[in-house]
Order: C-alpha cells, then structure tokens, then sequence
C-alpha cells in the first residue's frame, strides 16, 4: 500500500513538449509510471515519448481518463495552471515549480476551499511510491520499496533523506516533498492523517525546516491523532534570525519559527528529533523497537 | 524586495494615502533647495532599511538651514544600525495628536492577507504584541473580497477608537490594502499613522516589502533593486546566498539540504562562511561563480555537496571544467555528489587529476572532511 | 400563515437615526412590528424610537436575537452593509435602496452562495403580512388579511396591485417586492417555491415587468412545479425598445425581455394575464373559481 | 452613459489594449492638423452612439487632405441613424488580414460577466448569434477570480484561432475584462478586433457603458456627460424621463407603476407623451420641474398619479403648492394620489380651488380621464 499514487495512477503531464518536460515525462515512463497525456497549449495531435498532446488539460482528461496532473509550467502562469485543474476536477495535482507569488497562491488555496483536488505544491519536489509512481525531480536511485513513510517540506532533503534509510537498510512506503514555500497545498497534516490510514506504513518521518508554524501544528496533530510513530528532522538549526535561507518559506522572524520551538513541540508530542539528519535511522530503530 | 520609507511613501501617495511633504537628500549639495522646498520646520530621516531609527540617531529636527547642513553632514555616509546612509528625507514637521499602527501582512497559517490595527501607534508592533495583545486588532481578509469597511469599523469600535477618526482610517487601511494587493506586498505598514492636532490623518512613517518572485508583473520597481553580492550571485544564475561569518564555503543545491549542511557543520564543531542554494545553476556553469565569490570572502575549505534529482553526471562536468579556469584556488575543494546518475558522477570526480579536489562519497562524510581541514587537521 | 416574516419576526433597523430612518422605523412600530435594535456606526447607546442603537449589526444581533435586518443605506455603502449581515449569518435581509451598482451585486450574490441569508432587494419596497408585520415603503392602507400571495418586481405597483385587490375585496397572505434591478437578491421562482408551500396562499399574482428573462423562468417554474395557481400583470407593453423605463432592469434590448415574450410563457403555463392592472380581480375571480 | 468610440480608446489605450493612431476633430479648422498628425491614409469617422455606421455612410476613407475637409463638411453637423455628428475620429487605416469580436457584457441571468469571442468580427452581434450560433463562445466569468487565461484559450481552440493570436487574443480579452472591471462597465466591445497584414492586433472600433449608479466610484467620467433633457430633469430631483411623442403627459413615481400607466393609456386608446418617474422628488418640488418640462412638449393634458409609500399628503401640498407658479399652465392637469396618508391627501385636493384641477380616485378613472380630455370629449 501507499498514499496518493500507485502503479494506477494516470498521469497527465502539463508542458511535455517542453526541454525538461520531455526529459522528466520519459523518466517518468522508464520507471514505469502511467503517463497517458501530454499538454501544451496550441501543441494538440503532436506526440511526445509516446503520448499524445492535448491543448487542454480538460480535453486531456477526457481523452485520457488521467487522475493525476503533474506541472512543468514557469511561475507566472502557475496559477492559472492550477485554476485550469481545479476546474476540471482533477483528484492529484503536483506542481514543482518554484517562485509562484505569495498572493496568487492565497488565491489557489481559496479557490480550493470544499473541491475534491488535492495540491502538493508549488515547490514540491514530487512524489514516489518505489516500484510503482516516480513523479517530479526525484532520482530513483535514492528508494527502495518498505515500511517507512517521509513527509518533507524541503526538496532535495527529501531523497537525501530516502537515501540515508536506503544505506541503513529501510525502505518507503510513499515518500513526498509537501514544498517549502509559505503558502502551499496540502500541508503536513494532511498527509499524515493519509499515513496515519495506510496500513503499510509502519513509522513516519517527517523533515521540516524552520519558519512557519507547519511543524508545530503537525506536533500537536500527531500528539492527538497518530498511532502510526513518527521521527523528525528540522534543518535550520544552526541559521541566524531575520535572513531568509533561500526558501521564500524558511525565515525565522519576530521570534516565530525557530528551530526551538519546533524542537520542543515535536519532543513534547513524543516525536524524537535527529539533531543532525544522519541520525535518523538510531531514531527510527529505537522508535519501532520500544 | 524592500522599498525605502520615501520610495513607499511615493507609492502611499498614488494610492490616495496622505504623506507629509518631503524631499530627498542624497548629497550636501541637494540641502539647501530642499530645506527651502519642504519649508518650515522639518525632520530629516536617515533612509535605511532597519527599524528603531529614531533611538539609534537616525532621526533629527532642523528649525534652521544651518542646523539642517550639520545633521546631514553626520548622517549621510555613517552607519545606522549598520547599514550604509546613502540618503536622506527631509520632511515637514507634523504636530502630532495621537498615532495609530497599520499594517498588512501575509498570513501563512491562514493562507491570506491580515489586516492589523493598533493606537498604540509609533511602538515596535512586536511590543504591542507582547505587552498590549489586546490594543492589537487583526483582521484576516477573504482575498478574493478584499477588505470591507464594516471589518474596520468592528476592529475600531473594538479598540475604542474616536468617532471622528472612524471614517478617515476606514478609508486609509483600505488603501493600504490596495497598496498590498497592487504591488504584491509580503508586508506593508504605516507605523505612525499620525493624526495631527488639525485633525488630518497622515503617514508618518513608510514600510512596503514586495514579493520577489512577484516582480515580474512589477518591472516599475527594477529601478529600485540595489545591487549587492547576493543580488549579483542570483543574477549568475545561483538561487539564494546568504553571507555568514564562518570558514568553511558552502555550496548545495536545494534550501534544505544547504541548511542542513550548515547545521551538520555546527554538530561537528565547523563554522560555515555562508548559505549557498546553486539550485539548478549547478548544471550551467553557476559553481564557478559561487567558487569565486567563496574565496574573495576568503574561506579556508570549500563544501560542495548535494543530494540531487537533477543530473548529478552533468554537474561533476561543469565542476570540473570550470575549476581549472578559477586561477586563485588556494584552499581544498569537498566534492560529494549524490542522486540522479550519481554513479557517473563518482567515475568523473575519481578521475579527476586537480590536486585540491577532495571527494567523498556521503554528506556525513563530507562534512567530517571539510570541518577537519579548517581546522588545519588535514589537509 | 404567511411567507418569510410574521408577528415574531425581529427586526434590526440598519440607519435607524437618519430622518428616513427614524419615520420609517415608526411606522413599523405603529403597525406592530417588532423592531428590537437598531444600528447605526457611532451611534451605540442612544435610543431613537424606544430601540437601543448598536455600532455594528454583530453587536445588535447578539443583544437582541434579530431574524431580519432592514437597510437604509445609500447605495455607495449597501454592498458592505449586505456583507456585513450576511457575515453576521442574519436569515433575511430586505434592501430598499435604489441604485446599487450592478458589479457590487454580482458580488454580493456570489457571496450569498451557500449561505442561508435570504435577500430581498435592493430597490425592494419592502414586504408586508397583513396584520402582523410591515416594512420597507409599504402603505398600511393598501392591505387586509386574506388568501392571495403577491410578488413583484415593481415597487409602486406592489401596493397598488394589493389595493385594487382590495377594493374588490381580496386580502393577502404575504406581499412583496423583489425588486426592479437587473441583479437582485431573491427572484421570482425562490418567492414562488414560499407560496407553493404555504397551505395559507391560495392563488398567487405576480406582477412583471419587461427586461430579463424572470417572468420567463417563473413561468416555466409554474408550470412544472407548482400546484397553487397564478395570475399576472405584466408592465411595459407600450414601452419603447431600447430605453430603460426607470428601473435599471426594465429595458427590451436585443430582442430581448419584451412583453410578447413574457406573455407566450406565462400563458403557456396557463397563467392568465391581465391585459391591464385593473383587470386583475376579474381574472382571480375566473381562476378561483374554475 | 454610454462613451463615444474615442473615449473608450482612451479607456482601452490606457489598460493597454492597442488602438490606431487617431485625433478628433470637431470643426473644419483642426482637419489639416489632424490630417497630418495621423499621417498617411486615413479613415474618418463619425462619433456617433449607434451601431452600424458604416452601411449609414459615417466612415470614409481619405487619401487627401483635399479628400479630408470634404468628407468632413458634409458630416460634421449632419445627422447619422437620427443623431448629429458633433465630432470626427481622424484613424490610421489599417491593412486588414482578419477580424475578431471581442466583448465584456452583464449577464443578468447567471449574475455574473460574461466575456463574448467570436472570429466573425466587424458583424452585428445579434446576427451572429442568430447566424452563426456556433461560432460565437460565451465564457460566463466568476467576479470573484476574474476572467482565467485557459478560459479563454479553451474558447479560442474551440472556434478554431490560428496560433498565431492566440497569446495576443488573451492577453487583450483579459485587458478588456480589466476595462470592464475597472470602470463599472455594463458593456465593453471590440468589434472588430483587427489582425492587420503585418500580425498586429489593434482595436479598430471601441464600446464602453458605464453603469450610472456606479458614476459616484468614477469622477473622471463627468466630463462626458452631456447635458440634455433627460439628464437636466434628473439633475433636479426627478428619478427617470423618456421623451415619447404622444398627448398625454405621463407624471408617476415608481418605474412600475409609471410603465402601467402608459399601458394603461394605450389601452384606452390614449397616447403617452412620456415615461416620467418623478420618485422621492414628489416630495420635494421636483414635480413642478415635471410640468414645467411636459409643458415645453406641448401636451393636451398632465395625468399626475401614483400609489405610494411616500406620504401622499405632502406629495399634494407640494403639488397644489408649485401648480400657481406655473404661469403657462393652460391644459387640465389630472391628479390622482393614494397611498401612505391618502385621506389627507385628497382632503387637500378637494379644497384646492384651482380651475385646471381635475382630481380623480382611482388609477382607472384617473387614466380614463385623462385620455376622455387628450381626445376632446371632455374639458
């Protein structure tokens, strides 16, 4: 089992036509994931690695019976992409880009208030649940298929993350990159109350990075909710106050989101925090051992 | 991008939010015309982008011309709270009655706009937050509804605000709105709104932080970008750099893994010179440029290390050719590239010939590395 | 019985201490109407007609438990006085201003979907149950109790439909405006579905006007939906093409919204119309007794 | 109000839509100027608010200056479609490869705006509709997003655009939904949206309503108003007046009951010289301007009645208080009032001793009446 995407999933693909389009779309196949549409608008009727090209994500979608978006699409027109999603109903969007302007994402968020779609991104660097789904940035050389499920809000973190449990023998159930702008889909939460209904996934870990209050409303989630353990990491712990760390999101500012407070919500809901990331796996042997 | 308190109040100005008259002053010649221009009595503002101006000198009355020539030969050219003053405001001097706080601000928790209101204007609204939570209105705005007058009445009357303040600061904090919403602010704040003993309500200071990523709808602000090494590395094709005061150079891909660099870095008793997120420019020559600038800052290692999702092979070939061509690298190189073709990757770092290039196979080990040689216990 | 207000209804007077405000809430006094606060910004406090004044319809709904605000507000400001009593979850709203801009309205009833807020107006010249509640500009003169629902999309014509009715004798359940402007809170059809259900109502008249297609939609409504019957009057059948006849709302452009058009429908769903207004009681008299 | 083509090309050329280069012209003096500035071969056309123009000889092209000033003395001054042509729009002619229509309109039923393409430009809209169905899209518009790009580009793909205007076609429809939004437009239109030879998309005719009840939001607009009757009437209290051409001069409050009345009078064989609703300015003189106006018409008899909500006691005071003054008054003037305080009313109705007064108790007698006296059978 996994959450959000398996073998199943039907993938339509936003900006195939595209340099990095063609290069992720045909990873994406090679690793034998279901891309069944392209779209680039004013490109319909071409084919690219195999797929066909629609104008529209609409008629994409109607062709192809495609549950899952994923968009390749520079920030300014961002927006617009999700809208179009949104509005034709797509259960699973995933947006890597990065940049997309703060207001437009309030917009996105509002727009996607009591709608069946779910977001994960801007700024996420994909989804993989190993041997079935590979999306976004993510090499396949860092997962191996298990019990362990990663959240994480930042980028390449995420598959340095998988790695470090690779080399210590772990596997993932589903591994995802939730983005590390201020304003994104789905959140920690979300996800974890997913991971928390899997049944496959045995323990999660979940790595944030300072700013916001993301970590510490996942704390207090877990703490009520979760049976399913979770360890944590927080990058970050070491970055002077006021200075964004490249993240439009990871800026510690008017003394809110520190590392110390994330620390301390995580310890207080029993989710032990690796002090440095390599730590991780101690954590998680002591964690399904006790 | 953050505007300066003259460049916000031009845009306050356009936006129909009254600011007092005033002039800039860039150079001792430019005193006198505007000294006579503003008129009266004035106050000459030292423009940097820090608050607490007025505790730190910044903030100075001029009655005379003479008086105003002696605050502007102190100021212009010194460091404030230290930070360059490379310009002035001179401005009329208002007869304050009471202030208020105003502001608009991005709300991350609530994924929307968030208007604020406080009397306790002229204060730090870190302060008001923790000393007067309850003088402290906010307001969370529907974005796609904007903010509606009977919202700011409820937070007025709340606050106890005087009736025949009600209707001006309605239509202030309104636009103050349309300032945030038209500019793509993160931030925007009026901190004091003054109302004078005439009774006119004023802008007394200015703040407008616009969205970096939004500038491309906003080409009218490129003339205000400063340019600056950060804003240099970013312009080559790097993504995020951050000066820090350390000796090991540190350069990643990914906001994360470059935080969590530096944080392993600490754990292991280093101190990191900077924060460097190449991004996607490690694969279009954008590690020579941070390279460079790593040893004009003058560091003692040099951490290059990722775990990355885009083509790890390519990145170790345009390392390694462009390394040659940097003709004063004096300090060891780390080298850990992990991801995507990673394997490739460690066949062209093994073979390469540079002999201050250090490789390593895991973060861990890369950064135990680079920490031992700037402490000089290898080399 | 009645449709959407009765003897317990109770009302919050929005501009109770302008000079309108103050005749206007009398005369809902006078009649029995039970008028419980009043409000108006700065103003709390004070007492105008024996109603405690609040600064906000929040504040006043909360001390008073009113069910129904009545605006007078001038047009720049009735979009934020509706957004104001929709936000404070009131269940009726009647509006009597004229000249609302029409993009304004099209956000407030975007901001109404979903919401349990019923809005009457604007331009509405209010709503009256004989004998137990008045409202708006409604002449007390005009009504008796009886068995005949009104609704109208004029205002005048409202209470002169209500007196000719009279004068033959037939009294009214419920009476109202839903106003003349091309974008209004409640239409022809919600008002319709209200008498429908309403064992009270014996025959309904509806009193149109050129312009739009709402005479169209009731009628077809009528048709498919409602076992009460109805008759109509329809103003503008002498009225130019191509000039607005007061009423925002009342204009023939395009081919469209003319007095044929309305009168093919509601005959069609065999809803007699009066050829004049005062031919009214005639056509009651046949449709009650056939 | 509706804006003349020039005006709304200034409206468009500001938000950014393109427009030819153009002047106007309003007297034989400015062609010469006007005829060089533009340059070239010009197009001349008559600024009138009505359609068609082209098929009723209001456009003319001009290769001459000569060519110029005779065009211009035969339409400066003349009438087109029953208006008279106050002024001319000197344009750059284009060379024409296609057309678009292009508009912004309310859509009564759905409450929303409704953006309109159709690549049948320079037609009538109502004759495409009619023709073509097929060939025109309609995007009903959420006022809460605004018009979205793939909106219109799923339009676009559906009629079949060329790629080539694709991105042009979206970025100006947006600008005309900024118009639109921007102004308080009921209607905005761009028919025909040209695509000249040389792939540029250019305006070449503009459409621009402005909701009157939002005029108060849009100063800059006073300056177009042009003063006639209609307005004069309302500029002193009245609600709304519509010059018809019968006998019978109509006087009312309420548009409904107004309208009724005129029906009301057609269908007893009269004819209404007017749709007049005077509205609350019944209370406040307004009906006194009301006569004075049906007067100047030259009617064979004033019906003055209503029901009203507004006290109908005062409505006769102010009535029979005005009547005197009116030393022109020479026809029977017909007064029913019912409503709030009706007793009252025709209380002092009936006391009212002034010979032309004819007073009547219901809208039934009140019509018959009037219509009796417009017909000469009664005095």
């Amino acid at each position: 089992m996994s959450i959000l995407v398996n073998k199943d999933t039907r993938v339509v693909f936003q900006g195939i036509t595209g340099k990095l389009g063609r290069y992720y779309s045909q990873q994406m196949i090679d690793y034998g994931t279901k891309v069944v549409a392209g779209v680039t608008p004013g490109k319909a009727g071409e084919i690219v690695n195999g797929v066909p090209v629609y104008n529209t994500i609409k008629e994409a979608c109607k062709a192809s019976a495609a549950d899952c978006a994923v968009l390749f699409v520079p920030a300014p027109f961002t927006k617009d992409a999700f809208m179009e999603c949104i509005d034709a109903g797509i259960p699973l969007v995933l947006c890597l880009t990065e940049g997309v302007p703060v207001q437009d994402m309030m917009i996105v968020k509002r727009r996607l208030m009591g709608e069946k779609t779910v977001l994960l991104g801007p700024n996420s660097p994909g989804i993989v649940t190993p041997g079935e789904f590979i999306s976004g940035l993510m090499p396949k050389e860092a997962f191996i298929s298990g019990k362990i499920g990663i959240v994480s809000r930042s980028g390449t973190l995420t598959y340095q993350t998988a790695d470090i449990l690779k080399q210590s023998g772990f596997g993932t159930s589903t591994c995802l990159g939730i983005g590390g702008d201020p304003i994104i889909g789905v959140g920690f939460v979300e996800v974890l109350s997913l991971f928390e209904k899997d049944p496959d996934t045995e323990l999660v870990v979940l790595i944030g990075e300072i700013g916001g209050q993301g970590e510490e409303t996942a704390a207090s989630f877990i703490k009520e909710h979760m049976k399913t353990p979770v360890v944590s990491f927080v990058a970050g712990r070491s970055a002077p106050e006021g200075r964004t760390m490249g993240h439009a999101g990871a800026i510690i500012s008017g003394g809110k989101g520190t590392y110390q407070s994330k620390e301390k919500a995580f310890t207080e809901a029993g989710v032990p925090v690796a002090r440095i990331i390599t730590d991780l796996p101690n954590l998680i042997r002591k964690k399904l051992n006790s | 991008m953050k505007l300066y308190e003259h460049q916000a109040k031009v845009i306050f100005k356009k936006t129909g939010i009254p600011v007092p008259k005033g002039k800039v002053v860039t150079s001792l010649e430019m005193v006198s015309e505007a000294f006579h221009d503003v008129g009266g009595k004035i106050v000459i503002k030292a423009q940097v982008l820090a608050g607490g101006r007025g505790k730190a000198g910044g903030i100075k009355a001029a009655d005379t011309l003479a008086d105003a020539k002696k605050i502007c030969m102190s100021l212009l050219g010194s460091k404030l709270k230290g930070l360059e003053v490379k310009s002035l405001l001179f401005e009329e001097r208002l007869d304050i009655a009471r202030e208020y706080y105003l502001a608009i601000v991005n709300d991350r928790e609530r994924s929307c706009p968030l208007a604020m209101l406080s009397m306790k204007g002229g204060m730090a609204i870190e302060e008001v937050a923790k000393e007067y939570p309850d003088q402290l209105a906010m307001q969370p705005i529907d974005i796609l509804y904007g903010l509606e007058d009977y919202q700011i009445r409820a937070n007025a009357f709340h606050l106890g605000v005087p009736f025949a303040d009600l209707n001006p600061l309605v239509s202030i904090l309104k636009r103050l709105y349309e300032v945030y919403r038209g500019n793509d602010a993160e931030l925007t704040e009026i901190n004091p709104l003054i109302v004078t003993q005439q009774e006119q309500l004023v802008a007394g200071d200015g703040r407008l932080n616009i969205d970096d990523n939004a500038l491309f709808r906003h080409p009218e602000f490129k003339e205000y970008i400063e340019v600056g090494v950060e804003k240099e590395f970013k312009a080559k094709k790097g993504n995020a750099f951050v000066d820090l005061d350390g000796d090991i150079g540190v350069m990643c891909t990914g906001a994360g893994m470059t935080m969590t660099m530096m944080d392993q870095i600490s754990a292991y008793g280093g101190r990191p010179a900077d924060f460097m997120d190449v991004g996607w420019g490690m694969l279009e020559g954008a590690a020579e440029e941070g390279i460079k600038l790593l040893l004009a800052k003058g560091v003692k290692v040099i951490l290059i290390s990722t775990y990355s999702g885009g083509r790890t092979d390519i990145m170790a070939e345009k390392i390694l050719e462009g390394l040659p061509r940097i003709s004063n690298l004096n300090v060891p190189v780390v080298i850990r590239l992990q991801g995507k073709n990673e394997e490739r990757a460690q066949e062209l770092l093994s073979e390469c010939q540079l002999p201050y290039v250090r490789t390593a196979e895991t973060l861990d080990k890369a950064v135990a590395l680079a920490v031992q040689i700037s402490k000089g216990e290898v080399k």
